[in-house]
C-alpha cells in the first residue's frame, strides 16, 4: 500500500487532487482510497487530504500518518504546520514553489526525519501558463507520476479528463502533463510506472452495474435513486448534505422519475414527511444525522410505531453539546431503542448496497430502517464501488406492497390511542417483527449476494474469529482499521479475531454469542458513550454472552471524530491480551488535560464553561509547546 | 347485555379518559341521558363544538371531493373521541401520528399522491388550537410556505382541552384556565399575549384563509367546499366552544359561538392570497359582557371590582376588530369587502 | 389493611369519594391510599376508584382486585360492568339506591361469591336533600362508615370540612351524617369504629413541615416550591398536568415569589426555556412525560451537554405509537443516555424529598437531574406524605450558585463548538461528573436522612436481599407490590428479596454488584422494552455483575399501564425460583391475541395497522365472551 | 512561529469546516490577504455580509444598553465563524444552545432576569434565515406570541450557508442551492413558496418590526437600536449578501445588497405594533437583472431563452413589493408613511 497525504491552503484543490489520484489509479485497475481532512474551500486556509494506493482493497480508515509521499501545494505551510509528521527518510516529498528547494529552509524542519531530499515543482506557474488560473493540483499529480511512478501520466490526465469540463480539463491536463517532463527531467528520468497486479475488473461480471471510484454519499445516493424512492425529504445537516443533493438533482433533473422531493423546514417535519408519504404507499426515504436524528426522536418512534417502512441514512456524527460535527456513532446509538431496525455499514459498497436490502427488509416486515454510515469517514471518502443497475436493483426489489394504505376506496384509520388492554401485546408485536427480522437479514443478504456476486449485509461478520482468544468487536466502519491491525498482531502471534455487527438492531444475540464463545476475552470498541455508566454495545454483547466467564472491555474510541489509528488499536489489544486493559477505557484519552479541569472545577464552584475552559487550555498547551 | 370486566388502569386525565370508554358501552353513551346531545363525535361531551364542527366541516370537503379524501388529525380532542376502537368514527381515510406534525404529515400524504398521480384525492389537515397554533406552528407554517396542496382546518377551543384546559396560544386575555387560574393581580390570562392564527396564515399569503364558528354551519360548510376549489395551502380556522373547558352550558354552545360572533372577539371573514374578500357581518351587536357571563371560565370577572375594568379592555379588543374587518358596515360606515 | 373499591359515574364524585375516605383515615392516626382509575368527571363515564387503609404503610400499587368493601354509586352499573369481581362472602357491599336491594337482580350476579347482603342506601335523594344537588358521594361515606366502622362519621365530616368550601361541606357532612343515621338503622347498629393501633403523628418530630394526605402532584409541587424556583416553564401533557398547575397557582396567586412561570409553545421550548434561564443563573424546574420528553430530546443533551443544574420531573408514561397515556418507564428509559442523572421514586414521599435532594446534587455537580415518578401510580395517588417546611428546605439547599454564568459584568461565551482535539476529553469529564455524582447522592441522602428523620434517594435499596438467592430487581413504584410479595413469599418459605434501583444514571454497578452478588438468580422487572433486544435495565445489571455465573432473567411487565399484580408476580417469582422462567418474559402477555395478529401478518402482505387490528380483535372477544 | 501538528479529522462539510482553523493560525487569517476584508468577524468568509451586519447591529444594541446585554445564538455561519476558541469574538455575554430554538433560550434568558430582578440586562437572540423562519420558526412564533422582552436578529442571507448552501425558506425564486439545482425544466429554486418573515411577525402585532440590509449600516445601527427602545417581542430581519452562497465577489457585498434595496425585491421599512410606519424609498430604482447578474446563483438565467421570462416573473415581485410599500412615493403617487 502506498500512503500520501496532500497539504495545501483552500482554493488550490487539494481534496480534488486526492481524488484524482484515487481516480488515476482506479483507471489503471488498482484501489485506491481518498478523503478529505480539512475538506476547505475557503481561500487561504490549511487543507489535508489523503490517498491510498494498492493492489488489494484498503481497509484501513485512519489518516495517513506515516506518509510515503507528501505532496506539498504552498511552501508557506512549511513553518505553520508540521507537515513532515510521520515522514521518514523513505518518504518522497513534492513541494510547490518556484524557488529553490534549498532556500525553503526544510533542513531544520526535517534534522530527525533525514529525508531523501524533496522535489519541487513550480505547479502554481505551470498551471497559470496552461489553465489560466492558479490552482496546482493537477501540476502536482503531473510532477508525482513523474517522481513516483505511483501512476502514469496519462492516467492522471484521463482522471482529468473525466472529472472537469472540457475547457478546464484540457489546461489541467496541459498542466500535468508539463509539470510530469519537468519532474522527469529534473530527477533524471521518470520513475518507472509500476504495474497492476492483475486489479480488478472495472466491470461487474453480469455486466451490469457500473464499477467506479466514487464518493461515498454519491454511492448510496445512486443506490437510493435505484430502489425508485417515491418520495424524498431532508433536511440539511452535516455529514449528510451531499446525499440529498445528489438525490435533488436527480429528481430535479427528470433521471429519477416519479418522486417528489420535498424540501421540509426542519428534520422532525422530514420524519413527519416520510410517515404521511409511506402511510399513502409511496416508498419513502430520507437522511440525517447528530442534531437531526434527536430533532426527530417523536416522530422515529411514531414511524416505527406505525409500521411504516422508511429508509433513512443515518451519516452517523457526534451529538453537542458542545457542537462538535465529526464522526462517531452518538446519534444512532442514543435512538437504538426506538424500534427501528438499525444496520451499519462497513464500507461504502456495504453502505450503497445495504439501502437496496433496507427497502427489502422494511417492506417485508413493516418497520423503518436506518442505515447508519460513519459521517465523513464513509460519506466523504472517494472509493471503489460497484453502483447496481436500474434492472438489476428492480429485480431484487419489488415495487412497495403495503401493509396498511391510507386509501379513500378501502378507508381505515392508523393510528389509535390503544390503552392497557393492549399495549403490551402491541409492543411484543413489534418486537417479534424485529424476530421476523432476524431470520430475513441474512436471507436477504444472501439472496444479495447471489444476484449480486458480493457479500453486503447480514446479521454479523467475523474476520479471524476461529481460535481466536481476543476479539473485538465494534460496527461500522472501523472494522477496516481493525482488520488490519488484527492481520498485524496475527502475524506477530497473537491469537485475536475481530466481529462486525452489522444488526445492531434486531440485536443478533445468538449469532453474538456464537462467535464470541470460545474466546477468553472480549473487547467492545464503542463510538458512543453512555455517561454515567459507559459502554452501549457492551451492555447490549453481555445480554448475548450471560453466563460465560470472559473478560470484558469495553473501549471507547473516535469520540467526534478523533481518529482511530492502527497504532492505538495495536496497542490496546496487546494490553488486553494481557489483561491489563481498564474495564472501561477511553483510548487516546488527554488525561492531563481532563485532569487540569476537573482540578479547576475542584478549585471552586465558579468554574466557568468546561468544555470552553478545555479548549482555551489546549490552545495554551500548543502555543507553550513551540 | 354484556358486562365488562372492571377496568383496573388509572387514569384521573381530566378530559382524555373520559371519553376512553369501552365499546361495549357505546349504548350507554348514546342513551337517553345523551339523546339531546348536539354531537356526532362518539365520545365527545354533550355540547361539544369540536365535535359539531368537525363533523360540518369534513362532511362538507367528503362531498366537495366526492370522498376522494384523506384526513391527517393532530393529537386532541378530536382525534381522542373520534376513534373509540374497534369501530372508529371516521368514515374517510384518517391517520394520527402526533401532537405537532399533522400538517407535515400532510404534506406527506399530498406528496405521496403527486408521485403516484393520484391528483383527485385531496388531503386535509386538522387539530386543536394548541395543536395548531403552538406545537404544531413551525409544521405548519413550513407547509403554507411550501404551499403544499393541503387545506388545514384548525378547531379553536381556546385551550388544550384534551389535557384539563391549560393555556394555549389562542387562549384570549383573562379566561381562566388551570395555568393560568383565576388568581393575583391579573388573574386568567394576561393581556397582551396570543396569536391571531388567521392572520398569520394570510401573512403567509397562501391561497385562501377564512376563519368561522358553529354558529354558522351553513358558513363553515361553504367555507370548506371553497377551499377545496384550491390548489395549494389553505387554512380554516372555526371557533368551537368547549363546555367542558369554557364552563358553559351543554345545550348554550351554539349561542355562545353566535355571541363570539355578534360581539366581534371572534371576526368572520375570508381572505384570498393574503387579502381579505369577505367578512361576515355583525347583525346584532352584542356587548362582550354578554358573551363572558355565560362561562365560568370568566367568573372571576364578575366578583371583583377590577372585573369591569377587564370587561372594558376585552370590549376594546371587540371594538377593534368591528373597525378593523368592518364587521358593522352601517355603523361605522366602513362597507364589508366583497 | 382494609381495600375498598368504588364504582359510580363520572359527575358522583367516585375519586374525590375515595380521597375522602383516605382523609378520613388519616384524620384517625392510619395511613390511606387513594387513587382512580377511571378519572372521569364527564356525565354518565363508568368510574372506579381505590382506596387502601391500613395501619401500617402502604406500600402495594395494584388495583384492589380483591375488594373488602364494594361501594357502588349507581345500580345501573350492576348489569353493565362487572362490578362483583374479586368480590367474595366476606366483601361489604354498598348500593346507592333509593329501592330495595332485592330489586336489583343482584342475587344472579353474585352466585358465585355469595356475599352476605348488600346494604342499600338512598344516598343521591339525601345528598338532594341536604346539598341541593345529587351528588351522593359524601353520603355514600356516610353510610360507609355506620356500615364498616372503618372510619368514624366524625372524620368523615371532618375531611368534608378540609375539602369543600364551607356552604357545600356543609350539606355534604349533613347528608354524610342523615345516611349514617340511616344506615345504622338499617344494619342495626353502626359497625364500632376501628381502633388505630397507635398511628403514625400527624405532626414531624421537629415541629416543621406538615404532614398531609395529598396527591402525588401537589406533593411534588409543594416540593418544588419550597425549593424557590426561580424559572419555571411547562407545556401540558398528561400525566405531568397536575403539578405545574399547581405551580402555576403558587406563582399567579404570588405564594411563590421571584418565580415566573412560563407558559410555553411545545416541550421543546420548555427546556430551552430552562436552558436559558439556568445559564443566566435562575433556579430553574420543569416536568413533562413521555411524547413530550421526546420532543425535547435534542435540548436535553444540550442542557447535559452545557452542564446546566435543571430539575425536571418525568411523569413516566408510556411512549406511542400507538399513542397511550398510561404509565410505564418507556419515556425516561429512551433518554438515558442523554447525559443527565435519572432519579426514580418509590413512593410520593420518596418524590417529593427527591426533588429538593435534586436541586443539591445538580447544582453541586453541574448536571441536570430527572426525577422519574410513575404517571397516575404515584401522581395521581393520594397518600401520606410529610412536606418540607421553607426553613427545613432552606437549611437543607443553598442558594443556586452557577459554575457558569451569562453576566454581562463579566461576559463568558457558553456553547462553542468542540472539534476531535479536545471531544473525548468533554465526554470523558462529563462521565467523571457522574463519577462524583455516584459519590454524592448517597452523601446527600446521608444528610437529608440527618436532617429530615427519613430515608430517601441513595443509590439502591436493597429490601431483604440478605440470604436471598433469587433477587428481583426493579425501578419506581412498582417496588412497593414487590416488597409485599416477597414478605408473602418469604412467609411461605421462598430466599427471595429485592432490590430497588433509585439512582439509575449513574449507575451504580458497585453497589448493584455488591447487593446481587450472592444470590443465585436475578431477575430484572422493567417497565421499558428495547424492542429488538429486550431489556434495557438488564442490560445495565449484567455490567454490574461481569463475571457472575448468575442466571438472569428480563421481564417485562406494566407496559402502557398494564397492572401489576401480587399474584403475577408471585406467579412469576415462584416460576423463577424454579428456572422456569424464559430469559425473556411479558408478564401477563395474552398470547392468543398476539398470536392472531401475527397470524393476519402471515396470511397476506396488506393485513391493515397493525394495533387497530389488535383492538378490534380484542373488542371482539369480549363480546363474544358475554 | 510555531508549526501546529496535522489535523487528521475528516470534514469536508462545505463551509462549516472552513472557518475551523486553529488558534495558532488566526495570524494567517489576518494576513495582508485578508486586510482589505469587511468583515470583523475572526473566521467568516472575505466580504461575509453576515459577519458586517452582525457586527453593526449588536454594536449598536451593546451601546444602546450601555454593554448591558446578553446574546443567544442559533447554530449556523455566525455563530461558527465567531467563536474561534480559545479566543470568541464576542465580547459580551453570549450562549449558543441549538439550531432551532434560540428564541426559547432567549425567553429563558429574560425571564431569568426578571425574576432576578435585572430589568436593566437586555437580551437578544439572533441566527441566520434557516434557524429563524425555517427550524426556528416553531419558538419565534412562541416568543413573539408570548410577546417575551427579546430583540431578534435574522440574519437573511437565503439559505443554509453552514452546511453548504442549501434552500431555505427564505431563498428567493430561481436561486440556485444545493437542494434547488439549477436543472430541469424549472431551474433553481421555484416560485410561489417562500415565506415574508417580516410580515408574518407583524401579524404576531409585537411591538416592533424593521428590516435592514448592510447596504444601510447607518440604518441597521438605528433600527437596532430604536429596537432597544421598546420592551416586549422585537424582531429585525437583516439581509446579509453572502459571497460563498450567491456567488459573488467578496468586494460586492455591499453593492448586492444596495441592489436588493433598489430593485425593491428587499423592502426596508419598520412597523410597530403590526403596522408599517416608515420605508426607506429606493433612490435610484434599479433593474432586477442589474442584481441578477452579478450573483452565479442566478447564472442559468442568462444561459437560456427561458430565462428572460424568469426574470420578468422576478422583475414582478419587485415591483409588487414596490408599490405595496410604496417604495417609489414620486413614480406611483402613494407617499412613503412617515
Ligand atoms: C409532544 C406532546 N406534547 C404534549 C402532548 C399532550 N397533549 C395531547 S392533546 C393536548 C392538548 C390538545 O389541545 P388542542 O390542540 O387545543 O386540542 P383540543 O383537545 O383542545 O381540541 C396535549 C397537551 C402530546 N400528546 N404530545
Ligand atoms: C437540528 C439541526 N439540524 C440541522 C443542523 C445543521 N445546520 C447547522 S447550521 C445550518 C444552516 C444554517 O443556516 P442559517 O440559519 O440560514 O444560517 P447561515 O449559516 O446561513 O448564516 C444547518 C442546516 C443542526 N445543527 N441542527
Ligand atoms: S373537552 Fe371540550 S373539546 Fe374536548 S370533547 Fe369535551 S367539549 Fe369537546
Ligand atoms: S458562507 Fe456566507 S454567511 Fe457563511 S461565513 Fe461565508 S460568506 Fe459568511
Ligand atoms: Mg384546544
Ligand atoms: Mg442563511
Amino acid at each position: 500500500m502506498f500512503e500520501v497525504r496532500i497539504h495545501g491552503r483552500g482554493g488550490q484543490g487539494v481534496v480534488t487532487a486526492a481524488e484524482l489520484l484515487a481516480a488515476a489509479a482506479f483507471a489503471e485497475g488498482r484501489y485506491a482510497q481518498a478523503f478529505p481532512s480539512f475538506g476547505s474551500e475557503r481561500t487561504g486556509a490549511p487543507v489535508v487530504s489523503f490517498c491510498r494506493i494498492d493492489d488489494r482493497p484498503i481497509r484501513t480508515r485512519e489518516p495517513v500518518t506515516h506518509p510515503d509521499a507528501l505532496i506539498i501545494g504552498d511552501p508557506t505551510l512549511l513553518h505553520q504546520v508540521s507537515v513532515f509528521d510521520g515522514a521518514d527518510r523513505g518518504t518522497l516529498v513534492l513541494i510547490n514553489t518556484a524557488g529553490e528547494a534549498g532556500s525553503l529552509g526544510i533542513g531544520e524542519l526535517t534534522r530527525e526525519l533525514d529525508p531523501p531530499g524533496a522535489v519541487t515543482v513550480p505547479a502554481t506557474e505551470l498551471a497559470r501558463e496552461h489553465l489560466g488560473r492558479p490552482v496546482p493540483n493537477a501540476a502536482l499529480l503531473g510532477a508525482f507520476a513523474a517522481l513516483s511512478g505511483l501512476v502514469s501520466v496519462e492516467s492522471v490526465q484521463a482522471a482529468i479528463g473525466e472529472r472537469f469540463p472540457a475547457a478546464v480539463a484540457k489546461g489541467n491536463a496541459a498542466a500535468a502533463r508539463a509539470a510530469y517532463d519537468l519532474t522527469a527531467r529534473v530527477v533524471q528520468g521518470a520513475a518507472p510506472a509500476r504495474q497492476a497486479a492483475g486489479g480488478p475488473a472495472r466491470q461487474p461480471a453480469d455486466g451490469l452495474g457500473t464499477v467506479a471510484q466514487i464518493e461515498g454519499s454519491q454511492a448510496v445516493a445512486a443506490a437510493v435513486a435505484s430502489c425508485r424512492p417515491e418520495v424524498i425529504c431532508a433536511y440539511p445537516i452535516s455529514p449528510q448534505t451531499h446525499i440529498v443533493e445528489a438525490l435533488s438533482r436527480a429528481v430535479k433533473s427528470g433521471d429519477l422519475a416519479r418522486c417528489e422531493f420535498v424540501n421540509v423546514e426542519s428534520e422532525f417535519a422530514a420524519m413527519s414527511v416520510a410517515i404521511g408519504a409511506s402511510a399513502t404507499g409511496a416508498r419513502a426515504y430520507t437522511a440525517t444525522a447528530s442534531q437531526g436524528l434527536l430533532y426527530m426522536a417523536e416522530a422515529l418512534y411514531n414511524a416505527s410505531g406505525l409500521g411504516l417502512p422508511i429508509v433513512m441514512t443515518v451519516a452517523n456524527r457526534a451529538i453537542g453539546a458542545p457542537i462538535n460535527i465529526w464522526n462517531d456513532h452518538s446519534d444512532a446509538m442514543s435512538q437504538r431503542d426506538c424500534g427501528w431496525i438499525q444496520l451499519y455499514a462497513q464500507d461504502n459498497q456495504e453502505a450503497a448496497d445495504l439501502h437496496l436490502q433496507a427497502f427489502r427488509l422494511a417492506e417485508e416486515v413493516s418497520l423503518p430502517v436506518m442505515v447508519c454510515m460513519d459521517g465523513f469517514i464513509l460519506t466523504h471518502a472517494s472509493e471503489r464501488v460497484t453502483l447496481p443497475s436500474q434492472q438489476q436493483a428492480d429485480a431484487f426489489l419489488p415495487p412497495y406492497e403495503p401493509r396498511q394504505l391510507l386509501d379513500p376506496a378501502d378507508p381505515v384509520s392508523i393510528g389509535a390511542m390503544v390503552g392497557p388492554e393492549a399495549f403490551t401485546e402491541v409492543r411484543y408485536l413489534a418486537h417479534a417483527r424485529h424476530g421476523l427480522a432476524l431470520a430475513l437479514i441474512p436471507q436477504i443478504a444472501a439472496e444479495f449476494a447471489a444476484q449480486f456476486g458480493r457479500d453486503s449485509g447480514g446479521l454479523v461478520r467475523p474476520y479471524r474469529a476461529d481460535g481466536a482468544e481476543t476479539i473485538i468487536i465494534a460496527l461500522g466502519s472501523v472494522l477496516g482499521t481493525i482488520a488490519d491491525t488484527v492481520d498485524e498482531l496475527r502475524a506477530g502471534g497473537m491469537p485475536v479475531g475481530a466481529l462486525g455487527i452489522t444488526s445492531f438492531r434486531p440485536f443478533p444475540l445468538d449469532a453474538v454469542r456464537a462467535a464470541v464463545g470460545g474466546a477468553r476475552r472480549v473487547v467492545v470498541l464503542e463510538k458512543a458513550l453512555a455517561v454515567g455508566i459507559g459502554g452501549i454495545v457492551s451492555a447490549n454483547v453481555r445480554m448475548a454472552t450471560a453466563g460465560m466467564r470472559q473478560h470484558g472491555y469495553t473501549v471507547i474510541a473516535g469520540l467526534g471524530g478523533r481518529a482511530i489509528t492502527r497504532a492505538s488499536l495495536r496497542d490496546m489489544l496487546r494490553r488486553a491480551g494481557r489483561d491489563e486493559l481498564e474495564p472501561l477505557t477511553f483510548l487516546d484519552l488527554n488525561t492531563e488535560l481532563v485532569q487540569r479541569e476537573l482540578d479547576r472545577a475542584a478549585a471552586g464552584r465558579k468554574s466557568g464553561p468546561a468544555a470552553e475552559n478545555m479548549l482555551r487550555d489546549l490552545g495554551a498547551v500548543a502555543s507553550r509547546i513551540g | 347485555m354484556t358486562a365488562v370486566p372492571v377496568k383496573f388502569y388509572q387514569t384521573g386525565s381530566f378530559a382524555a379518559g373520559n371519553r376512553l370508554l369501552d365499546p361495549e358501552l357505546r349504548s350507554v353513551q348514546s342513551d337517553a341521558a345523551r339523546a339531546n346531545s348536539l354531537t356526532c363525535g362518539h365520545r365527545a361531551c354533550q355540547g361539544c363544538g369540536e365535535a359539531l364542527g368537525a363533523r360540518y366541516a369534513l362532511d362538507a370537503v367528503m362531498r366537495a371531493t366526492g370522498r376522494q379524501m384523506i384526513a391527517v388529525n393532530s393529537t386532541g380532542c378530536l382525534e381522542v373521541f373520534s376513534t373509540p376502537y374497534p369501530e372508529t368514527s371516521w368514515q374517510i381515510a384518517w391517520i394520527h401520528s402526533l401532537f405537532g406534525n399533522a400538517p407535515a404529515v400532510a404534506t406527506g400524504v399530498a406528496a405521496a399522491l403527486r408521485a403516484k398521480g393520484q391528483t383527485g384525492v385531496r388531503v386535509v389537515g386538522q387539530g386543536g388550537d394548541g395543536g395548531t397554533v403552538d406545537i404544531g406552528f413551525g409544521c405548519l407554517s413550513g407547509m403554507f410556505e411550501r404551499n403544499d396542496d393541503v387545506l388545514f382546518i384548525c378547531y379553536d377551543n381556546e385551550a388544550y382541552m384534551n389535557t384539563g384546559v391549560q393555556r394555549s396560544g389562542a387562549t384570549p386575555p383573562a379566561a381562566r384556565t388551570a395555568t393560568t387560574p383565576a388568581l393575583g393581580p391579573e388573574p386568567g390570562n394576561v393581556f397582551g399575549q396570543g396569536k391571531n392564527a388567521p392572520l398569520i396564515a394570510m401573512a403567509h399569503e397562501i391561497p385562501y384563509v377564512a376563519t368561522a364558528t358553529v354558529a354558522g354551519l351553513r358558513d363553515l360548510e361553504a367555507k370548506a367546499e371553497r377551499a377545496m376549489t384550491f390548489h395549494g395551502a389553505r387554512y380554516l380556522h372555526v371557533l368551537v366552544p368547549c363546555p367542558l373547558g369554557w364552563g358553559t352550558a351543554p345545550g348554550d354552545t351554539i349561542r355562545i359561538a353566535r355571541l363570539a360572533e355578534q360581539t366581534g372577539l371572534f371576526p368572520v371573514f375570508e381572505a384570498v392570497g393574503g387579502e381579505v374578500t369577505s367578512v361576515s357581518p355583525i347583525r346584532r351587536k352584542a356587548p362582550v359582557e354578554d358573551y363572558l357571563r355565560l362561562q365560568t371560565r370568566y367568573a372571576h370577572l364578575f366578583k371583583s371590582a377590577q372585573g369591569a375594568e377587564v370587561i372594558t379592555r376585552l370590549q376594546a379588543i371587540a371594538d377593534r376588530n368591528i373597525s378593523r374587518f368592518g364587521l358593522l358596515p352601517d355603523q361605522d360606515g366602513t362597507e364589508a369587502q366583497s
